[in-house]
């Protein structure tokens, strides 16, 4: 049974293989290949995770060891899985959403010559992404976390031609790389303290660490997570990754590998708990990213940036949570969950629009949609109803869980984590009421494209609106499923460790506050943009919302922090190449050459000169001769 | 000397009857007296056969005693003489020993090579229908006149060429021998003075050639005033001039003269005679600052002679430059080693620095030449076996690296002949690859790139230096070679990366003389640096002086 | 007399002699200047001679005049052919190669 | 005693002299002779080399398959061959990166059109220019395995030197005809400077090995030979005193630096890569250069144990400049091989690095580093040799969509980048991540500024490949062709070793670990223990 571990990895692989090494030949039915290999291994992973509910809890975590890897004495890295609770929800989660979406790029992608690189690339992220949540050791795991950056890379530039999406698959890959230097480091740090890089041999050696040790350890991993799951100061990338193909920003941009950070907080709980620095850090981060992205998410037009903002201050909670330690863990990666479904959801209903609307992405120019496209209407809006934690649906019961965990935190910071959690879902409610006015209701304000055709929105396929549709369901009943008799905190608490914490207030306390907080959102979008008609051109609104357009001036800073500086710097550095070093070493020579022309002037060609210099050469000569003997 | 001497005491002492005859070892002589046998030969050629005759009688002559003579020196080296059986011959004035034999050969070989190119005359032009070589029609004609132009017409060789060079070699072949400093200034001047009219007898260019051979003179006799001043204050010194009789004297084995002893100038008169001396030599070896006629005769003389003085005269210089410091001033080793330090120093630094500039072929090679001797004098520094054996190695491959150049050179002309200048050299490498890959080798030997023998000359010389101490002299010596190598390279890029100038010269097809000078050099140059052993066994084996 | 004074006018002669060459421009002078100073030698060498009490320098005195004679011939040789060229037995006229 | 290695060296440089020999002449089918000999020459080469790596036993003694003849026996000099796993992996690279580089340059070295129209194979040279080529790689793939062979300091400073001649010819003489009527100066510039920085190393490495000479012959030792040099420091016979041997140490890393090259060393390596042609720059930074790590690894670490422990803090501080210093000059580059060459210098740091760490993560790294780097950079370097020998500019900027047009070529020269910039997954992230753990658990601060080098290795190669490969299809760059079959031939091998070594590296770390342990039992330096070991079995399966 565990050799079918593997496979897990191998069946999305060896389709990324095929797909992108095939040639022409696969062109006419390579996207159903790609889906094939996504849901193969979705099957794998059901079969993996009965088999695993059939045991006790101490023997669901299996191991698989397939070969030695970087065998150098003291620094041992295997390619060798992990099968346990935690990496096993992951697995269900990649490979279903994942083959929802490879279904609904069916579709999406149709019109698209090069559709079989993109099913191939599909897979690659596959692969990488179950291998970040399968390795038995951070080794293997680098290999999957940077596999993903990897594939997001290609896909956010699929569109090639479009230098806007090269650039924005650039400035992801980049952005990711200095997390990834935290994990490197993070590696080091490990190998240096305990001279292994297993989960297992890590863990089970942190206790003897000291803090100190733990909390750099902590403070590396959490600047890792901060690359991959776009949070601030690294949260500049995921606006932009937009530019992908929207099947992409669904299943990599909002459902699994942003999702990664996450994943690596929980994983490394064990170091967490142990450097309680570190996790206020990862809390803050959490708590800043929350705010920041939902700020973002009120003032974007674009319904794909939109939602990436929603995204990062969806996150934001998962990471405020995992910060936690033992009280968070298991309603962060609940809520991951949920919000993998919902935002999945989310997501193929833009796309569906966009497809309707000939790739428009401006809300401004949408409205009115609610009628022509009922599929995609009804899937959203249950989406909807479930991120803004609409009670009932998945979101309520995962976010309300990590507010709850917030306050339950304690004390003056238990107040203020649980305010700033509280206001983020009164902002969520806001934002995502605004997004759904601007879309689906109110007056139509579609625009001409630059060829004069207007649009003529419609209904998208059945291989779309099916995904749309499942997810819905996710959507609606996965919350209540994983809460329902804390079926999830059981499952998960072997791994992770739970513990309840001491919340001032009790839970329905905080239910009703949550409520109250999505309330007045919703309430206060619908008296901005439902009551009067919305303008197409935006207005310029205040400070803060022109701040929130440009991401909060993030790109800004950057850019005058980094980028310019970077830039002046490398040129800088040429200059000093080529004038500096070349130019000393030229010069050098000159100076030879400049010694040489002169000393050449000696030889003048007069034979009484060259007498003289014999006559000199002869006394100095003599006179050295004879000062050696006297000194 | 002293034979001499006591010959003439007892003459005074009017015991006549009993005046012995003076011990001449003609069988272990026979390397010098072949060869100036032959240049009398030769002589008499010049004055009893008919003109056309000449060129033939002359190169074959001058071909048998230099080979004659090689011969023998090789039977006396197997016999021993070099190493077990090496002593003193007539009545102690000439040494024969290992370093004498040696060198000998090399010089012998080097002569053979040199008389290769005399001989050449296909590159030239036909001038007025007739095959010329190297050398004037008539030397005493005036350059550009009608007379000489009737010579050339008449088809007038200097073939006189073949005797002076048999000449020269013959003092050559002594002057590293000499055991005192009398047959050692006699040697000097009989090499010399045939070099000097060699210099003078160019057939292109004469004005230069005899401006070359004016300077060389005049310089040149300048020097060996010196060096025979020198002489003189040794004489007063020690009272001998034999030079193990002068080295017993100051290492106190031998009293010095009464009359002088007490004297307080006693070590002046040593020091600064020694001084003179060095002087004499530093010269001949073209050692800085005593350098300066180098370039200007190099670029004078006809290059085959340039290319016999920068070997030959080269190795019978170090020759006895060797010789005086190792057999006569042992002792004296801390007094002259700092000035020898300065003197080579001067010598690589001066040298690569001033060849950077250098735009003339034959210049640039002459202070290439000069570079070079700055690299032997550090191995003649280490005072030791080592660098004994070091010197001669490189002796033999640097002798043989200069002719192989000097020899390309002549073959690249343009329509006044020997085409020089550098930039007339650009883009050789398309135009005759072979040429310019030959050249470059031989470049790449100077510089001492790893598997041409210069390399391992150059490893030898800096080995011994460093084993004897003189440390800071190998690391000068590495910076100067870097410096060097630059303006070999910019040869070679000149004549490979360059595009070649329109109506540039062309590249004579040789005879089979040039052809032979040029194969042996690259011959020796890659032997010597893939395969030294056998003569670095030999240079070792050689690399003791007979006292 | 003192023989050593001999000595030192050899070696004022010699000291005359390089003077010369360093200053004067014709070649003949020149070449004159350097047979000066092997006479300077020569008058060394006999003067130590007398002061050793053997005859080696005297001898040495003779085979320098030879040689001197010698280089007198090839000397004068050049000189007259560069002379009859350039018309100029300045050596200061002959400088075509330099640098 | 076995000819193997004596083989391996004399295949090629006997297949130089043949290749230079066959007849001349400018017709295709002369010059297809021509190049299917020396093809032929370097295959064998490459089975022998395979062959030699097969016979080499892992467990066995440090140098294996030993020859020695007596060479210059007056210097205690011999021709002594030896291959431990660090040569033998270097072996194997330059084995294969020869007939991939051939492949390659098949048509570099064809007679170039003249500027008025006319073919030059009207000349001599034209005629001769193809086995001129060729030749001269085979003479430097000779030279290079001698070099990573010599198991006697003296053979090996030899061959070390006497390989600029061949490259120094194939830098000036054949250019990838991109630069424009100035490209045959900058060539013969960069030719000459390659030659004069490493000749300069050279010869002060000469002096260098003239005092090691001198001073084991002082005490007795007077020989060349490495190992019997290396045990006799080991047990004390031959006794260097400290200055001596630092300035000994310092000569000889000095001609290693230039040739890594090692910041600031390293400003002729852009003008050479940039000039040649992309075969030779190849040859240039992914073998040529490596002897001087390679040299590193075995002549100063292995002859001045104390020497290199004494400088190596120093010698980290420079490499990581160099791969700070490397890679951000590679963000300000205008023409393509240039800026790989700097992206060169940057893992030159990391390798030099590795080395100079004293760990045993360090040293396998770097060695592994060295193979990956001249795999990963030939991929890259030959593909932008196909890319520029298409639109004939070097200019970033000339370039723009070319993978609309040209998907494949694309593709791979991405691969080639993302091996650059060391992609977990691909060969030389395994390396460079062995070299950066090994230098950090003993120099953690320098360990971790260079795991800044990954960012912008990630920047120069991605804006790289933004700037040609994507966007709209710049003018010059439509109807460009795609990969041909012989240029699929090329990079076909080097992209899948970089993809096998890069999961499964370890045929090679087997190889190189004892030798590795041997250089660092040389020093007398053990890796940094944990803080806290963790107890038991650590980790997967391993012993």
């Amino acid at each position: 049974m565990n050799s079918l571990i593997p496979l897990l990895v191998a069946a999305p692989l060896a389709g990324a293989a095929l797909l992108l090494l095939g040639g022409r030949a696969l062109d006419r039915f390579g996207h159903w290949l790609g889906t094939f290999a996504a849901a193969l291994s979705f099957v794998f992973g059901l079969v993996l995770f009965f088999s695993m509910l059939g045991r006790s809890a101490a023997q669901r975590p299996v191991q698989e060891h397939l070969f030695s890897w970087v065998p150098v004495n003291g620094f041992q890295a295997d390619v060798s899985f992990q099968l346990d609770q935690l990496s096993v929800t992951f697995v269900l989660l990649i490979t279903g959403v994942g083959t929802l979406i490879h279904l609904y790029s069916v579709g999406y992608m149709a019109h698209d010559e090069r559709r079989r690189r993109f099913f191939g690339y599909l897979n690659l992220f596959l692969a990488a992404m179950l291998l970040l949540v399968l390795a038995d050791n951070y080794l293997l795991l680098y290999v999957g976390w940077e596999g993903v950056g990897l594939a997001s890379y290609l896909l956010i530039g699929f569109w090639q031609h479009k230098p806007s999406a090269a650039t924005a698959a650039k400035k992801a890959f980049l952005v990711n790389r200095v997390g990834d230097v935290g994990l490197s480091i993070a590696i080091m740090l490990m190998f240096t303290d305990f001279g292994n890089v297993t989960f297992n041999g890590v863990f089970g050696a942190a206790d003897q660490a000291s803090k100190s040790q733990l909390t750099a350890i902590g403070l590396m991993l959490l600047l890792a997570a901060c690359g991959k799951s776009a949070q601030v100061p690294l949260q500049s990338w995921l606006g932009d990754a937009m530019e992908g193909p929207t099947p992409v920003s669904a299943l990599i941009h909002a459902a699994t590998m942003v999702t990664a950070g996450v994943y690596l907080i929980t994983r490394s709980g064990a170091i967490f708990n142990l450097a309680p620095q570190a996790q206020t850090a990862v809390v803050c981060v959490g708590a800043v990213t929350l705010l920041f992205g939902a700020i973002v998410g009120c003032a974007k037009d674009d319904i794909k940036k939109a939602l990436a903002g929603s995204t990062m201050s969806q996150i934001g909670y998962m990471i405020l949570a995992a910060g936690l330690g033992p009280i968070g863990y298991v309603f962060a990666i609940m809520h991951l969950v949920t919000h993998g479904f919902f935002k999945a959801g989310l997501f193929l209903g833009a796309g569906s629009v966009m497809h309707g609307m000939d790739d428009e992405v401006n809300m401004r120019h949408y409205g009115g949609l609610r009628k022509l496209m009922p599929i995609t209407f009804v899937t959203f809006g249950l989406g909807y109803l479930a991120i803004i934690g609409f009670p009932g649906l998945s979101g309520f019961f995962s976010k309300d869980k990590i507010i709850e965990a917030a306050f339950a935190k304690g004390g003056t910071e238990g107040w203020i984590l649980g305010a700033v959690t509280l206001i983020g879902a009164a902002v969520t409610a806001f934002y995502m009421t605004r997004v759904m006015i601007l879309t689906f209701f109110g007056e139509k304000r579609w625009q001409p494209d630059a060829e004069g055709h207007q649009p003529h929105p419609h209904e998208s396929p059945a291989t779309m609106t099916t995904p749309m549709i499942v997810l819905a369901f996710g959507s609606v009943f996965a919350g209540g499923l994983l809460a329902f008799n804390s079926s999830f905190l059981k499952w998960l608490e072997p791994i992770t460790g739970h513990s309840e914490g001491n919340s001032p207030l009790s839970s329905t306390v905080v239910t009703l506050l949550t409520m109250a907080c999505m309330l007045a959102g919703v309430g206060l979008a619908y008296a901005v943009y439902g009551r009067s008609p919305v303008p197409v051109t935006p207005p310029v609104g205040s400070v803060l919302t022109r701040a929130a357009r440009r991401d909060l001036l993030q790109d800004d800073f950057n850019h005058a922090v980094l980028v310019r500086p970077g830039s002046a710097l490398a040129a800088a550095l040429v200059y000093f190449d080529s004038k500096g070093l070349d130019g000393f070493v030229n010069g050098l020579a000159a100076t030879i050459g400049g010694i040489s022309s002169r000393l050449r002037r000696v030889q003048n060609g007069y034979v009484r000169s060259y007498a003289l210099s014999m006559f000199g050469g002869t006394l100095v000569l003599v006179a050295t001769t004879l000062l050696m003997r006297s000194v | 000397m002293s034979a001499v001497h006591s010959l003439w005491m007892e003459a005074a002492g009017a015991n006549t009857a009993s005046i012995p005859a003076p011990k001449i070892e003609y069988g272990q002589l026979s390397p010098m007296l072949i060869v100036f046998g032959a240049a009398l030969l030769g002589i008499l050629v010049e004055a009893f056969l008919p003109r056309r005759r000449r060129y033939g009688v002359q190169v074959a002559l001058a071909l048998t005693g230099l080979i004659g003579s090689f011969v023998a020196v090789v039977v006396l080296a197997a016999d021993g003489y070099g190493t077990t059986k090496s002593g003193l011959l007539a009545m102690g004035s000439v040494a024969l020993d290992g370093p004498a034999l040696f060198l000998q050969g090399v010089i012998l070989l080097a002569a053979v090579v040199s008389v290769l190119m005399y001989a050449e005359r296909r590159l030239d032009a036909r001038v007025e229908g007739v095959a010329s070589d190297a050398f004037t029609a008539q030397g005493a004609a005036t350059p550009g006149g009608e007379q000489e132009r009737q010579a050339t017409k008449a088809g007038f060789a200097s073939t006189e060429v073949y005797p002076l060079t048999l000449f020269a070699v013959g003092g050559m072949l002594l002057f590293p021998a000499a055991n005192d400093l009398l047959t050692m200034f006699v040697a000097l001047e009989v090499f010399s003075l045939p070099l000097y009219l060699l210099c003078a007898l160019a057939r292109r260019r004469r004005l230069l050639s005899q401006e070359a051979a004016v300077k060389y003179f005049l310089l040149g006799s300048f020097a060996s005033a010196f060096f025979l001043f020198g002489t003189a204050l040794l004489y007063g010194y020690a009272g001998t001039v034999r030079l193990p009789e002068i080295a017993d004297v100051i290492s106190g084995v031998a009293p010095s003269t009464p009359a002088l002893a007490n004297s307080t100038q006693n070590d002046a008169l040593l020091l600064i005679g020694l001084a003179m001396l060095a002087v004499g030599l530093f010269f001949k070896v073209g050692a800085v600052p005593f350098h300066s006629w180098t370039p200007d005769v190099y670029q004078g003389a006809p290059t085959p002679v340039t290319g016999f003085m920068a070997a030959a005269t080269k190795v019978a210089a170090f020759g006895a430059l060797l010789r005086l410091f190792y057999v006569a001033f042992p002792g004296l080793r801390w007094d002259w080693r700092p000035v020898m330090w300065g003197v080579a120093i001067l010598t690589m630094v001066v040298g690569a620095i001033l060849a950077v500039t250098q735009q003339d072929v034959k210049r640039l090679l002459a202070y290439s030449s000069i570079a070079h001797a700055g690299f032997i004098l550090t191995g003649v520094i280490a005072t030791n076996r080592q660098g004994l054996g070091a010197v001669l190695f490189y002796l033999l491959s640097y002798s043989f690296v200069t002719l192989g150049a000097f020899a390309v050179v002549t073959l690249v002309r343009d329509s006044k002949g020997e085409a020089t200048h550098l930039s007339s050299w650009a883009g050789l490498g398309r135009r005759s690859p072979l040429v310019a890959a030959v050249f470059a080798l031989f470049l790449l030997a100077f510089a001492g790139i790893p598997l041409t023998s210069g390399f391992t000359g150059k490893f030898a010389v800096f080995q011994a230096a460093a084993a004897g101490g003189a440390t800071p002299l190998v690391i000068v010596g590495v910076l100067s070679s870097a410096v060097a190598a630059f303006f070999y390279i910019r040869v070679i890029v000149l004549m490979f990366f360059s595009d070649p100038q329109p109506g540039g010269p062309a590249v004579a097809v040789p005879s089979v003389f040039t052809g032979t000078a040029i194969a042996v050099g690259v011959l020796v140059t890659v032997g010597l640096g893939v395969l030294p052993q056998y003569f670095l066994d030999l240079a070792s084996k050689a690399s003791m002086f007979v006292r | 007399m003192n023989p050593v004074n001999y000595l030192y006018l050899a070696a004022l002669l010699f000291t005359i002699g390089a003077s010369g060459v360093l200053i004067r421009r014709n070649a003949i002078v020149l070449f004159m200047c350097v047979e000066l100073m092997l006479n300077a030698s020569n008058l060394a060498l006999v003067t130590f001679s007398r002061l050793h009490g053997n005859l080696d320098g005297q001898i040495i005195a003779f085979f320098t005049m030879v040689v001197a004679a010698a280089e007198v011939v090839v000397g004068l040789a050049i000189i007259v052919s560069i002379f009859r060229t350039r018309h100029s037995a300045s050596v200061d006229d002959s400088n075509l190669m330099k640098l | 005693m076995s000819y193997l290695l004596t083989a391996t060296c004399a295949v090629p440089a006997a297949g130089a002299v043949l290749t230079a020999a066959l007849p001349a002449g400018s017709t295709e089918a002369r010059r297809r002779t021509t190049k299917l000999t020396a093809l032929t020459v370097s295959a064998v080469t490459l089975a022998l080399a395979a062959l030699a790596a097969a016979r080499f036993k892992p467990g066995g003694a440090r140098y294996q398959l030993t020859e020695s003849y007596s060479w210059i026996r007056s210097f205690g000099i011999s021709f002594s061959l030896g291959v431990d796993g660090i040569g033998a992996v270097l072996v194997l690279l330059t084995a294969v990166l020869v007939p991939i580089v051939m492949l390659a340059s098949w048509h570099d070295a064809d007679p170039a059109p003249a500027p008025d129209g006319t073919s030059d194979s009207a000349t001599f040279e034209g005629r001769r220019r193809t086995q001129g080529f060729f030749a001269l790689i085979l003479a430097v793939e000779a030279m290079v395995i001698v070099s990573f062979l010599a198991t006697d300091v003296f053979l090996f400073y030899v061959f070390f030197e006497a390989m600029l001649i061949p490259m120094y010819f194939l830098i000036g003489g054949f250019g990838d005809r991109a630069g424009g009527p100035e490209a045959a100066r900058q060539r013969s510039y960069a030719a000459v400077k390659f030659l004069l920085y490493n000749l300069l190393g050279g010869l002060v490495m000469l002096a260098a090995v003239i005092g090691l000479y001198v001073i084991a012959q002082q005490q007795g030792q007077a020989t060349f030979d490495l190992q019997s040099l290396t045990s006799a420091i080991a047990d004390g016979k031959l006794v260097i005193d400290p200055t001596a041997e630092r300035a000994l140490f310092l000569g000889f890393f000095f001609a290693f630096a230039v040739k890594a090259p090692l910041w600031p060393l390293h400003t002729w390596l852009p003008n050479a890569m940039g000039e040649s042609t992309a075969g030779t720059a190849v040859l240039i930074t992914a073998v040529v250069d490596k002897v001087g790590t390679f040299a590193m690894l075995r002549f100063c670490l292995g002859l001045f144990p104390d020497a290199s422990k004494f400088f190596a803090p120093a010698i980290l501080v420079l490499s990581v400049i160099g791969i700070i210093y490397g890679a951000l000059l590679a963000v300000g580059q205008k023409d393509i091989k240039r800026l790989i060459a700097y992206a060169s210098i940057s893992h030159f740091g990391f390798i030099i690095m590795g080395i100079f760490a004293m760990t045993s993560q360090g040293q396998s790294g770097a060695t592994l580093y060295m193979v990956n780097h001249g795999i990963s950079t030939a991929a890259w370097l030959l593909v932008a040799g196909f890319l520029i020998s298409r639109r004939g500019s070097r200019l970033i900027a000339d370039y723009g969509g070319v993978q609309k047009v040209a998907p494949v070529l694309a593709g791979t020269f991405l691969i080639g980048g993302l091996a650059t910039l060391s992609l977990p997954g691909l060969a030389p992230f395994v390396s460079e991540f062995l070299v950066l753990v090994g230098t950090f658990s003993r120099y953690p601060v320098i360990g971790v500024i260079a795991t800044f080098g990954i960012v912008l290795a990630a920047l120069y190669a991605l804006v790289l490949y933004q700037r040609t490969m994507t966007g709209p299809v710049r003018d010059g760059v439509r109807g460009m062709a795609d990969l041909k079959v012989r240029e699929l031939a090329v990079v076909t091998p080097l992209v899948a070793l970089t993809i096998f070594l890069g999961v499964y590296p370890k045929p090679l770390t087997d190889l190189v670990n004892p030798a590795v342990n041997d250089t660092l039992s040389q020093v007398h330096r053990t890796d940094p223990a944990p803080a806290h070991p963790v107890a038991g079995p650590a980790g997967g399966e391993q012993k």
